[in-house]
């Protein structure tokens, strides 16, 4: 019998192949809803195969201090870590904590760059896992002004 | 060569014969212009209704100063507040101060009004837009004055007392009506134009002088 | 390293030690972050696709579009409008002049697309085009026509419109763009009655507003000023809002333009 | 269909840098109508990285990644005149692919 696990990792590969190709659209989606739902930075990364998270200065998470906006906010997630396989991005206080995980291949450096809504201010994490299933993190607070004219 | 030389100086030539020749309408022709190009440029919509590009006289002569980059001239100045004096009603029932909690949302909030504002909904006070009030809101805009310890730096330790009277009546009235105080002053007449309903006044109040509110810590 | 623990050191000082002039460094910051990677990129590309392509009734292009440099010309043409045009006996702005362009050789129904909202079917075309040709003058200086006694008229007409107080809040144009240094929140303000603040601000729209992911053109720019100023809708390339096109616009005369910009 | 993606695909020593720009709505789903009637989440879910057609990287997002979305990675490699493909998926089952060349 398959593992869940397992079944995700065959069917994400298939699933990229045939995205690649762009002929089946309808393709059963390798998306990880549960991740994607979980409410906590711990569940979200549990869902991801990573056990609970350490902090480390082989992570870094670049972003600014202050966010003029919340629907746009920039973020950089890179680490100096080996056999790393994937890298997640979470929000604190977001409903639902993580906004994007990167499968690492040795065709591509671990650094990746995205930009996340955010609802408030909060503490934002980068979160290596390795392929042993260990997971580090660095972590930024980021502060949401409002601006403009409010109304 | 020559043609590519003859071309604009032929379009100079043109354009010193006609148009730019052509000396500009004086200012009450302008001034007309501009009132018929605002007559056919904007619609209705929502609560924003026309009447809002008829401007009161008050905002047509301070629009007229500011134009013509001087100040308002005393006489008409002093017109401006006097009439804007009399806009000004204490409160019904003798409170000036609310919940400087409440006050806080009101300062925060820059909605109502607009088109798109539904027109029964609470209007904001856009406060922060210009001011900055309390410490902890590092938002705020630099328009207006800082209003931070407000009633603080004023020596309001009891609003209710003799002594902050002036001052508690002062900021009443400027919040309602500032143009009594400063015939031009860039501030929305609150209370005079509907934007603020009492109660919220006196919420913004609190805010200011509440010595409990955190603008006077 | 060091300059990432420098920046949670400076993050770790008290709220109230958090000076007002660390913030507006921290938004400089966030803003230089987002200028790689400007979305108005695909409004950009989108633009110079329908140029080219054959639409409307009359299954043309836009190609013999004359916006005010001669039939075709897109180069350069932004940092003149808004301009004269002799064949509609109009000053228009580019928005406006699009239309023009949409109606006569496309045979598009030009009021039907100025009564569209923004964001919707043809006006979202319109601004797509309006974001391609302004970015055909990126770094240009702004050098509006004045020659002509209608574009003369015009600035007046602006300029009166500009300082116009009115709605129910008393704001008018000059409230918050007549100053130097001045803010709303932490955005700050440009003076719009010279450069380099006319420059910077007329020259930077069409932009891309983050805070909504919508692409601006001038026009929406200006009725979104105009909702905030508590005034009535103003018409979608109306003579107000060519008037103060042309005032910001020659104030703003020797402005390079950054336009398509990216904006909170 | 959906609007082309912008690909910058920009290569200094022995790998390049991509940048990516997507034309999508990313509802937040957190998000109410006029109505009051949630806006159900609309974004983008699945991405695919190619090189010459092989694939170096997958990612999963969630619909807090911002309206039309960035996405900056390097691939190690990577030079002039190679072609970089981009794929992303919606959880609508809306899909587009473009394509660059390395500069």
């Amino acid at each position: 019998m398959q593992t869940r696990r397992e079944t995700l990792k065959h069917s994400a590969a298939v699933a990229s192949l045939l995205a690649a190709t762009g002929l089946f659209p309808q393709y059963a989606q390798a998306f990880d809803k549960a991740a994607f739902d979980a409410k906590t930075i711990n569940e979200a990364i549990k869902a991801m195969g990573g056990a609970v998270p350490v902090e480390s200065k082989d992570v870094t998470i670049t972003g600014p201090d202050i966010a003029e906006n919340g629907a746009v906010v920039p973020f950089g997630a890179s680490t100096s870590l080996p056999n790393v396989k994937r890298v997640l991005l979470l929000v604190e206080k977001n409903p639902s904590a993580l906004v994007a995980m990167f499968n690492v291949s040795p065709e591509v450096e671990v650094n990746f760059a995205t930009r996340a809504k955010m609802g408030q201010s909060s503490d934002v994490y980068a979160v290596a896992i390795t392929n042993d299933g260990k997971a580090f993190f660095a972590k930024k607070e980021v502060k949401v002004t409002l601006g403009g004219c409010g109304g | 060569m020559q043609s590519k030389f003859l071309l604009p100086l032929a379009a100079a030539a043109v354009c010193f014969l006609t148009a730019c020749s052509t000396p500009l309408p004086s200012s009450a022709d302008l001034d007309k212009l501009t009132k018929e190009i605002i007559a056919r440029s904007f619609r209705a919509q929502g609560q924003a209704q026309l009447d809002r590009v008829n401007p009161d006289e008050d905002n047509l002569l301070c629009a007229q100063a500011d134009q013509s980059g001087t100040t308002i001239d005393e006489k008409l100045a002093a017109a401006i507040e006097a009439r804007n004096m009399q806009t000004i009603k204490p409160p019904a029932d003798g409170k000036f101060l609310g919940d400087y909690k409440e006050g806080e949302k009101i300062a925060q909030s820059g909605s109502g009004k607009t088109w798109t504002d539904k027109a029964d909904a609470a209007n904001g006070g856009n406060c922060y837009n210009c001011h900055q009030i309390s410490k902890e809101e590092l938002s705020y805009g630099n328009l207006g004055p800082s209003l931070y310890n407000y009633g603080k730096m004023r020596g309001v330790a009891n609003p209710n007392s003799a002594e902050s009277k002036p001052i508690v009546e002062y900021t009443w009235g400027k919040i309602n009506n500032p143009r009594a105080y400063n015939a031009c002053s860039s501030m929305p007449r609150f209370g005079h134009k509907g934007v603020l309903t009492e109660m919220q006044i006196k919420h913004l109040m609190a805010l200011l002088l509440d010595p409990a509110s955190p603008v006077n810590k | 390293m060091k300059k990432i623990a420098l920046a949670v050191g400076l993050v770790s000082l008290s709220i109230i030690a958090f000076a007002q002039k660390s913030s507006t460094d921290s938004i400089a910051e966030y803003r230089q972050m987002l200028q790689d990677g400007n979305p108005a990129d695909l409004f950009e590309a989108k633009g110079e696709g329908l140029w080219t392509q054959k639409r409307g009734p009359k299954n043309a292009s836009l190609e013999k579009c004359d916006l005010g440099k001669g039939p075709g010309v897109f180069k350069g043409v932004w940092v003149e409008l808004p301009r004269f045009f002799a064949d509609t006996g109009r000053v228009q702005d580019l928005e406006s002049r699009l239309l023009t362009c949409m109606q006569e050789l496309q045979g598009f129904d030009a009021q039907e697309i100025a009564n569209t909202p923004f964001g919707r079917g043809e006006q979202s075309n319109v601004t797509a085009l309006a974001t391609w040709i302004a970015a055909e003058s990126k770094g240009m200086k702004l050098n509006l026509p004045q020659a002509h006694i209608e574009e003369r008229k015009m600035y007046e007409v602006g300029k009166r419109l500009f300082f116009m107080r009115g709605g129910s809040h008393d704001f008018a144009c000059a409230t918050c763009h007549a100053q130097d240094d001045k803010r709303i929140r932490l955005q700050d303000l440009p003076n719009i009655t010279k450069n380099p603040g006319a420059g910077n601000g007329f020259g930077a729209w069409p932009a891309y507003r983050v805070s909504n992911g919508q692409m601006w053109g001038a026009q929406l720019r200006l009725n979104d000023c105009y909702r905030q100023q508590r005034f009535p809708y103003p018409i979608f390339g109306s003579d107000a809002t060519i008037a103060l096109g042309v005032y910001m616009g020659v104030n703003g005369k020797g402005g390079a333009t950054v336009a398509p910009a990216i904006k909170r | 269909m959906a609007d082309p993606m912008r690909i910058r695909a920009q290569a200094a020593g022995d790998k390049a840098t991509i940048r990516v720009l997507m034309s999508h709505e990313m509802e937040s789903g957190q998000r109410k109508d006029g109505n009051g009637k949630t806006i159900p989440a609309w974004h983008i879910q699945d991405v695919t990285a190619t090189l010459n057609g092989k694939t170096v990287m997958t990612a999963e997002w969630g619909p807090a990644v911002s309206k039309n979305p960035f996405l900056q990675f390097t691939i190690k490699g990577a030079k002039a005149g190679d072609k970089v493909g981009i794929t992303w998926k919606d959880n609508k089952g809306d899909t587009r692919s473009d394509e660059a060349t390395v500069t």
